[in-house]
């Protein structure tokens, strides 16, 4: 497991440990973080999908760096992409995290793998890896979880992978 | 106390979501993290719908795939044994669900609900008498749009057959249409339906905005016999006439200009060798129409006889005003159902399903050039199990 | 086509021809004609599911002859037989119909392929011969049409094959 | 019009319905033709959860198995990533569910179902607050039932954790216990549940009748380390003894008789040698417990760090007073899942699962023998795909 998500899960479990009721506020916020930067229902102009740079890979294999945490159909091959959710889905503002090694760079950046909701399973692509899974006792890390929260339907159509930073 | 802590919880969120917020300050700029949009519906787009899947059968998948790129664009997902249709604006999609409030029991709701065509998302929903018709596999003559929008027609099946008329535009049920046992909605005109009786005539129903049959007339014989040489419930459509194929490979064309519809004289598929060959139609919608070239195009197959839902190997394409074959496309892998686009540059899509033991790769969808023939390529892995294609 | 089958679905043809109204009638009526033969949900004592005669044939095969005309799941492979439904389904009071040979007496009989409704597809041992199928403007006849007409739910288990009548 | 036209119809019908049964009145005598019922429970059948299918996600199945005939008897079927539980007494099967009014969208409904098992079929229904934990794949831990029958406990996620009191006997919510942040229902007493936390510790409660918890204790440090060596969430309950297993290959035994539960000496599943070779637990459900011999079986493969839900290859069985591997079982196939049931002529089962561009024969229940270790054989095209196994 890697430094920051454990940093953070960490902290949140010595809360748990003296307070349990913020351990699960700590797990909304972590999920939440991103929040800020998905103002997905009220964008007007078309944003550019993250298209990967030379050398990252190819997104729609499972074996393209950012899915090492992943669990899912992958967005790319239902009409989304990477950090995009296929029409008419619901982009979960909550998340598991992974951490993954970009290539390029041999950086290693927090991914949120938010999940797009309210159409029934795409099924294409599936893809399952599991670096840094952790059983439900660690929500946060736990990519068996419907990750839906905040939106209005818990069922998956697929995942996507976003970068949420760089691990520090 | 439950009400407190939720107080508390909401309290506390914002105030470490600020925390939160500014502890990732410095993290790189957003990515194109958003929901995508679809650009208007081009030629090329192909529409599947998978009324079951192989594990489930409450959540009908309306799969939407560009035929150019054969990439997925998205999907909508139902109830159970779901239709749709394409509105003539290309700007709104209409599925007809039913669903059960315990998934596969308890209460009935059927609806029709209104698709935003770019955001696939639903811009409003009517409720409709909960007797729609339910057939595997769903086709054409299940439901239809007026070709104002204004209306949409749902056919019933309870297993008495009638007609549900929901008014678009008001967003409400207008009326209801007898089909006095016939069966299939397939408009011929403005505010004229055909449908298909059991001893093999046609019914011409005129009806108005109210959703009410306003006339109705009976062709004075039946055009087919069903008993001898039944036709498929779909015909390809060239002009205003209609041409039904059937499981010995005739086709029976139709009139619909007249009132009431007048039968003309079939004509063949195949030569007297083909026949001997066993050659014959089939799958689950094995008829394309090319109505700007005045062409029709078969799934066909050798087989004997009750194979008229098994997978063709060639596609034979028939020119209508010569009555006679001027193409034949040889599968590369036997298909299902058959499509053809209507613009220009059209383009053939012919569907693969897996049979029992055969097939792992599940769902493909084959393209082809028309005009040439030629193979374009194929797109696997589409999800659930489309039996039915349709497109603009 | 065979002989029962279609004098009955002409008397209604006739009938249609003349007074449409009663082509739906009759073809109510064709689906229920079983309806006296099962009152299901009110059996109290258990009866013996029908079993093969010997030269039957396996009736977990697709091969079976009473399946000459049959689309969907083997209700054997799914809880039930032939003959019965899979504990909790309803079973349907009409069907679709078609008539098939029994190697044993060489005898024709009309088969009533009877859903068992309410629980979603089992897809066990999918079966479909299409042997006097034809499309919806022969409702009766048509094995696409969703037969859970007389339960209160049009979703489909599985589907059995009881014998109706000797072929006349 | 419509009134009328249904009363002729009635009439008609009825009238027709009698000149039918009298043309039929020569028919052979019907068959046995009805809906099975079950027998009581028996100490092999296995019920295989299958919370999503391949095409669809909204439609969980329960699926009963009689483990010595590896025939299907029924299933159940509910909604959205479903869990069950089956009373002790063996009389009746409980279901949690999910529903969506328009399937995929729409109003949520969160039900605990009874079903009788014998017929399989709902015999009342509790609506429950509309957030119960949804995750894959399901297992015990997130639904239990009290020894006496009275009490039905549903783990929550919002992702806050609690957990809903359903009062099985007047069939209503009774109450909601909060987990302060710790997951899982897994019940150790009456009126006592344990809880894992996210630091290692096990939280004890004690509830009542009304659904209320009535005293919480944790342990003092835990008993496990999250970080270094994260263990499964279900143990293997022997007496008073959870055995929890980890990512690598290590037991950590806690006794559930002492308040707050006090955590044994850990030790390992794998020799120094075997764990250099990269033998490990792993799959979705890779831990079963033989209560009446003292046993635990553990899904075994050889793999790397994170593989712990790589399908297993063999099933090594210990015994856990000796702390001891006592026997091993090389399976046919790769398993996901194992069970193992706990009569005098036990049954170890282990369920395979198609990986994606592998086997194409859907999900296998392969069952042996456990005391001689012997293959007894397998039952194939399993539907959908299950993920959690469990049994009397």
């Amino acid at each position: 497991m890697d430094a920051l998500v454990e940093r953070v899960t960490r902290q949140v479990a010595m809360r748990t440990s003296r307070r349990g009721m913020l351990a699960l506020i700590g797990r909304v916020i972590l999920g939440a973080i991103a929040l800020p930067l998905l103002p997905v229902e009220r964008v007007a102009a078309r944003a550019h999908a993250a298209e990967p740079a030379p050398g990252e890979g190819d997104p729609l294999s499972c074996d393209y760096w950012r899915y090492c945490g992943f669990d899912g159909s992958l967005c790319g091959c239902c009409g989304g992409s990477t950090t995009e959710c296929p029409p008419g889905t619901l982009m979960s503002p909550t998340s598991w995290v992974g951490t993954c090694r970009n290539p390029v760079d041999g950086k290693e950046y927090i991914i949120g793998y938010r999940d797009c909701c309210g159409k029934d399973n795409c099924g294409r692509c599936f893809c399952q890896n599991n670096k840094g899974d952790l059983p439900l006792y660690r929500t946060q890390l736990d990519n068996g979880v419907t990750w839906c929260y905040g939106t209005s339907s818990f069922v998956v159509n697929c995942t996507t992978a976003v970068k949420l930073a760089l691990k520090s | 106390m439950r009400a407190g802590f939720h107080t508390l919880l909401n309290v506390l969120c914002a105030a470490l979501w600020l925390a939160a917020a500014n502890a990732f300050a410095q993290t790189p700029p957003p990515e194109g993290v958003r929901v995508r949009e679809l650009g208007p519906v081009a030629p090329h787009w192909v529409f599947l719908v998978s009324p079951a899947g192989l594990d489930s059968e409450i959540s009908t998948k309306v799969e939407i795939v560009d035929g150019d790129s054969l990439q997925m664009l998205g999907m909508l997902t139902g109830g159970l044994l779901g239709i749709a249709a394409l509105s003539r604006d290309r700007k709104f999609i209409f599925t007809a669900d039913t669903f059960y409030s315990r998934g596969s029991r308890g209460d009935r709701t059927d609806v029709v609900t209104t698709y935003d065509a770019r955001r696939l998302a639903p811009v409003r929903e009517v409720i409709i008498p909960p007797k729609r018709q339910m057939h595997i596999p769903p086709d054409s003559s299940a439901m239809a749009l007026t070709s104002d929008g204004r209306l949409l027609l749902v056919a019933n099946l309870t297993p008495a057959t009638s007609i549900t008329v929901v008014d678009i535009a008001n967003n409400q049920v207008a009326g209801e249409i007898d089909t006095a046992g016939c069966t299939g909605v397939l408009l011929s005109g403005p505010r004229r339906l055909q449908s298909l009786c059991g001893d093999g005539a046609m019914l011409t129903i005129d009806f108005n905005d109210s959703g009410k049959a306003v006339g109705a007339k009976r062709m004075a014989k039946p055009f087919f016999d069903p008993e001898k040489d039944p036709v498929f419930s779909v015909p390809a459509m060239l002009g205003k006439t209609a041409y039904f194929i059937s499981y010995h490979a005739m086709v029976y064309p139709v009139d619909w200009s007249s009132d009431p519809a007048t039968a003309q004289k079939p004509w063949p598929l195949v030569t007297d060798a083909e026949r001997k060959q066993g050659w014959r139609p089939g799958g689950y919608q094995p008829l394309g129409a090319y109505a700007p070239g005045g062409l029709f195009y078969v799934l066909m197959h050798r087989g004997g006889e009750w194979t008229h839902k098994q997978f063709g190997i060639e596609v034979w394409v028939y020119d209508a005003a010569r009555k006679q074959r001027v193409d034949k496309i040889v599968l590369p892998r036997p298909a299902a159902e058959i499509h053809v686009t209507q613009d220009r540059d059209p383009r053939l899509f012919a569907l693969s399903l897996p049979e029992p033991g055969g097939m792992a790769s599940g769902p493909t969808l084959q393209s082809f050039a028309t005009k040439t023939g030629r193979y374009l390529g194929a797109m696997d892995q589409l999800p659930g199990f489309p039996m039915w294609i349709f497109g603009p």
